[in-house]
């Protein structure tokens, strides 16, 4: 999957779903690149230009709550 | 005909289950009448003692344990004092001679042979004991046919051993006969 | 894109676990396994029993039982036997399945019946408030043993092992790729196959073990986890405090539902 | 056992019987554990159902087994497990599994004494309270009863047809004498044989409600595999079949779990009367204990004594009417049973005081001899 991801050039498109996010943090912890941050308890996407598509927030949601294109 | 009532008692491993079994078969497979034939039995697989008893009636049999005993089969002492006490005053008690030294006392018929020591010596298999004493006690009972009897040991015995079974037969109706010459 | 939402209920989202839970990252490496190995949904069963992890059926979009406490492998067992076409999935926890389940896990493991098994191991019993499991390791708090815990632990995927088992995998949801291998490999395995999957809890355990960060605990698992390659090179000392994760067993053996087809091959002259 | 029904006469133990009865009513799945005096049914079936393309597993325990048997039921398949008082007691929360989540099959259990291990090779009636009650929580439920190895043949059938028609685990009790006695079968021509299926959904998996309620009360589940994705749980659910925490929702399912059975008790229940209309003592007697009693109505009739029995084929539910119509009808109504009154309290309530109810309970693990219930009946005249 990360093969796939890092040919692609376009820039990635992270999406937070706000409503099933339950706040844990753990994208925020473990993103490589920082591009995540926490605000009001939620996710959010704070410098998407610097994702390199590594996919580890969205494998590791527990809440099927972040996507990355 | 009125309720026949049979038990068949000895120890645990003597094959009366299966006799009681081959008994009801020969009466309601191959007579035609009704029988039933429960068991009662310890924990143990081997030894204590054990009965298996077997009603024959023309019609519907309601309550299926012997009540009053029409024939009383005994192959151990225990089983005889044990199990004796409803045998009709009219009643047959058939023992092993060599086994039951002290048949209970009653007004009842005493037929005594040595029925072990037949399988044993005499077919030389102590155990087809159960199927001499089938042939004893269908003789001196009277209330299956010879031919159905014969009929139902067949359907039950282990294949190969038909041809032993039906020695042991013989030589308990035999028995009976003898016993009942005398 | 990788879109989870075909594989599951959306109506039953946002799920109950608790924020920082591993089970949700466990159903998303299930999910994408099951599509990398083309299961198809309507052939594909899952069995639960009672506690967190056996809340999974509930969001994913197959044919789904949740049973009662212990017994998901004794349904399951019924489930493959009856229709072997069907794949069995099986999904419990370290009480569920080796407290009041023992004797089932021990015994599917032994009968080598085709069945997956994720067992989410947390250390706890989450759903009923923190009661120590048969894997609260020795001196961990919980709310049965708040002088610390006095009993040793069992060693699941040892267990599942000597009790027989085809397949036997250890996985962390830290690792997250790697559990998805597991997890296809087991899948694919015909026979027993365990995944042992080391997943926190941060309400139940954590909280009280000085972790309720859930980001805490996965660092801690970050920290502890050793490949089996790299187990084999360390000494003792370095094991210590570690764990391994990887495939610990996979053999080749007679499998149950297999076995029987062939018996009913053999009586069928009979007829 | 009467000679004049088509079929072929076999001799074969109750527990034979209640294989062939399996066999016969399309069981292709059983699950078990070893336990006197049941243990015949599970040995039968292990050599019977692999030569038929079925299945029989030998379970670690009886909890096992019964958990299995629901496995197997919800693909389809019609399944059964036996067992005897203390595997009864553990089953119990998986019977209560099976009549929420609405899963059909057969449990049989050849009871003998307890409480605990009691006695295991000998008869007794202790678990008709437990086959109502034994499992927590308010259901209806179905429970039979036999008195013969020809009835056990018939209603373990009959038990599969109800399982089958009401989407419930359905009791087949009967007791070590009527297990181990082995009589006349008379087995019918399978084409005479009444078999009932579960029913199959008609609509689309898109609209597919497995618990959907209907004026029938029955939910229809789709075998596992056949398209029809949806979930099955103990807890308390709705019409999906997901967890529910709504007060309407849990209300209904539980008032439905017992009305579907309640509903048609007229076509469950089914009762044997022996010369009952002009009785002035009325016998209330069940499983093997109904065997005396027929042999006492026609001992005491020829002693000028007018006993009349009426014997239940279903006891749960309970046959209050024909009991309320026995009481309006006899002096006095005797309860003979192997336990100290388990039925003899049901009969009381549902004869509401009309006539004084005799227990005659035998617990020594014997059977009651007709002598012994005709004295009971002399007394009471």
């Amino acid at each position: 999957m990360a093969g796939e991801q890092s040919a692609s050039k376009k820039p990635a498109v992270i999406t937070v779903n706000t409503v099933w996010c339950k706040g844990c943090e753990i994208c925020v912890a473990f993103c490589p690149k920082d591009c995540l941050e926490m605000e009001g308890g939620k996710c959010k996407v704070a410098r998407p230009d610097d994702c390199i598509k590594c996919m580890l927030c969205e494998l590791r949601c527990p809440d099927f709550a972040i996507t990355v294109e | 005909m009125d309720r026949y009532d049979v038990r068949l008692s000895g120890s645990g491993g003597q094959g009366l289950i299966l006799a009681g079994k081959i008994l009801a078969e020969a009466a309601a497979i191959y007579d035609g009448r009704n029988a039933v034939q429960t068991q009662s039995y310890g924990p143990e697989a081997r030894g204590g003692a054990s009965k298996a008893e077997v009603v024959i009636k023309d019609g519907e049999i309601d309550y299926p344990k012997a009540m009053d005993l029409d024939l009383l089969l005994s192959l151990t002492q225990e089983s005889c004092t044990k199990y004796s006490g409803d045998l009709k005053e009219d009643g047959i008690m058939i023992v092993d001679s060599e086994i039951v030294k002290y048949p209970p006392e009653g007004s009842f018929k005493l037929y005594a042979a040595p029925i072990t020591s037949i399988a044993a010596n005499k077919i030389g298999k102590i155990v087809v004991t159960n199927i001499v004493a089938l042939g004893i006690l269908s003789k001196i009972a009277g209330v299956v046919t010879e031919e159905s009897m014969r009929k139902a040991i067949l359907a039950r015995v282990p294949k190969g051993t038909e041809e032993i079974n039906m020695k042991a037969f013989d030589e308990g109706w035999k028995t009976g006969e003898e016993l009942l010459a005398e | 894109m990788f879109d989870y939402l075909q594989y599951v209920r959306q109506e039953n989202f946002p799920h109950i676990w608790c924020s920082g839970c591993g089970d949700g990252i466990v159903l998303k490496a299930l999910i994408r396994s099951m599509d990398k190995l083309g299961l198809s949904q309507d052939e594909t069963v899952m069995v639960s029993g009672i506690g967190c992890s056996s809340r999974t059926p509930g969001y994913v979009d197959i044919n789904t039982l949740h049973t009662t406490h212990g017994r998901a492998l004794a349904f399951a067992t019924g489930v493959k036997i009856a229709n072997p076409d069907l794949n069995v999935i099986v999904v419990t926890g370290d009480g569920d399945a080796t407290a009041i389940g023992g004797n089932h896990f021990i015994h599917a493991a032994r009968r080598n019946i085709d069945l997956t098994v994720l067992l989410y191991n947390n250390y706890i019993y989450g759903m009923t408030g923190g009661q120590c499991s048969p894997t609260t390791p020795r001196g961990a708090y919980a709310s049965t043993a708040q002088h610390g815990n006095l009993e040793p632990p069992f060693n699941i995927s040892g267990l599942a092992i000597a009790a027989g088992a085809s397949f036997v995998a250890r996985g962390d949801v830290y690792n997250v790729k790697k559990l998805e291998t597991l997890i296809g490999k087991a899948l694919q395995k015909k026979g027993f196959s365990l995944v042992e999957v080391v997943s926190p809890c941060p309400t139940a355990f954590g909280r009280r073990n000085r972790m309720a960060r859930p980001v805490k605990m996965m660092e801690q698992l970050r920290d502890t986890v050793v490949s089996v390659e790299k187990w084999e090179k360390m000494t003792d000392e370095e094991r210590k405090g570690k764990f391994r994760t990887g495939i610990l067993k996979d053999i080749e053996k007679p499998e149950f539902t297999a076995e029987y087809a062939k018996l009913i091959e053999k009586m069928r002259p009979e007829e | 056992m009467s000679n004049d029904r088509p079929g072929k006469v076999r001799m074969m133990q109750g527990n034979q019987a209640c294989a062939e009865g399996a066999i016969a009513a399309g069981c292709r799945f059983f699950a078990g554990y070893p336990i006197t005096p049941s243990s015949e049914i599970a040995e039968n079936l292990s050599v019977m159902l692999p030569r038929l393309g079925g299945k029989f597993i030998q379970m670690e325990d009886e909890m096992a087994a019964m958990g299995a048997i629901i496995g197997a039921a919800l693909t389809g398949q019609k399944s059964m497990t036996a067992t005897s008082g203390p595997g009864f007691s553990l089953k119990q929360e998986n019977i209560g599994y099976a009549g929420m989540a609405e899963v059909p099959c057969v449990i049989v259990n050849v009871m003998r004494g307890g409480p605990s291990t009691g006695m295991p090779t000998l008869p007794a009636q202790m678990d008709v309270q437990q086959a109502r009650w034994g499992a927590h929580g308010d259901r209806g439920v179905i429970a039979l009863t036999a008195k013969s190895a020809q009835e056990t043949y018939e209603q373990t059938i009959r038990a599969f047809n109800l399982a089958e028609k009401f989407m419930t685990p359905v009791i087949l009790l009967i007791d070590e004498i009527t297990g181990h006695t082995t009589e006349k079968v008379i087995i019918p021509d399978a084409s005479d044989i009444e078999i009932v299926h579960r029913k199959k959904p008609d609509e689309d998996p898109e609209n597919y409600l497995p618990y959907r309620l209907t004026d029938e009360c029955v939910p229809i589940l789709a075998p596992f595999g056949t398209g029809y994705r949806y979930n099955v749980t103990g807890l308390c659910h709705n019409e999906t079949g997901f967890p529910t925490n709504d007060s309407h929702d849990i209300q209904c399912l539980i008032e439905r779990l017992t009305r579907k059975i309640e509903m048609y008790e007229d076509d469950i229940i089914r009762n044997n009367e022996l010369m009952l209309e002009d009785a002035e003592i009325g016998v209330f007697a069940y499983g093997s204990v109904a065997r005396t009693a027929q042999a006492v109505v026609r001992m005491c009739r020829e002693e000028g004594i007018k006993v009349g029995l009426l014997e239940p084929k279903v006891l749960w539910p309970f046959p209050a009417k024909a009991v309320f119509a026995m009481a309006q009808k006899v002096r006095a109504i005797v309860v003979p049973e192997l336990n100290l009154g388990q039925m003899a309290r049901e009969v009381s309530l549902a004869s509401e005081c009309r006539v004084p109810v005799h227990k005659l309970g035998r617990v020594d693990g014997r059977p009651i001899p007709p002598q012994q219930l005709v004295e009971k009946i002399r007394e009471v005249v």
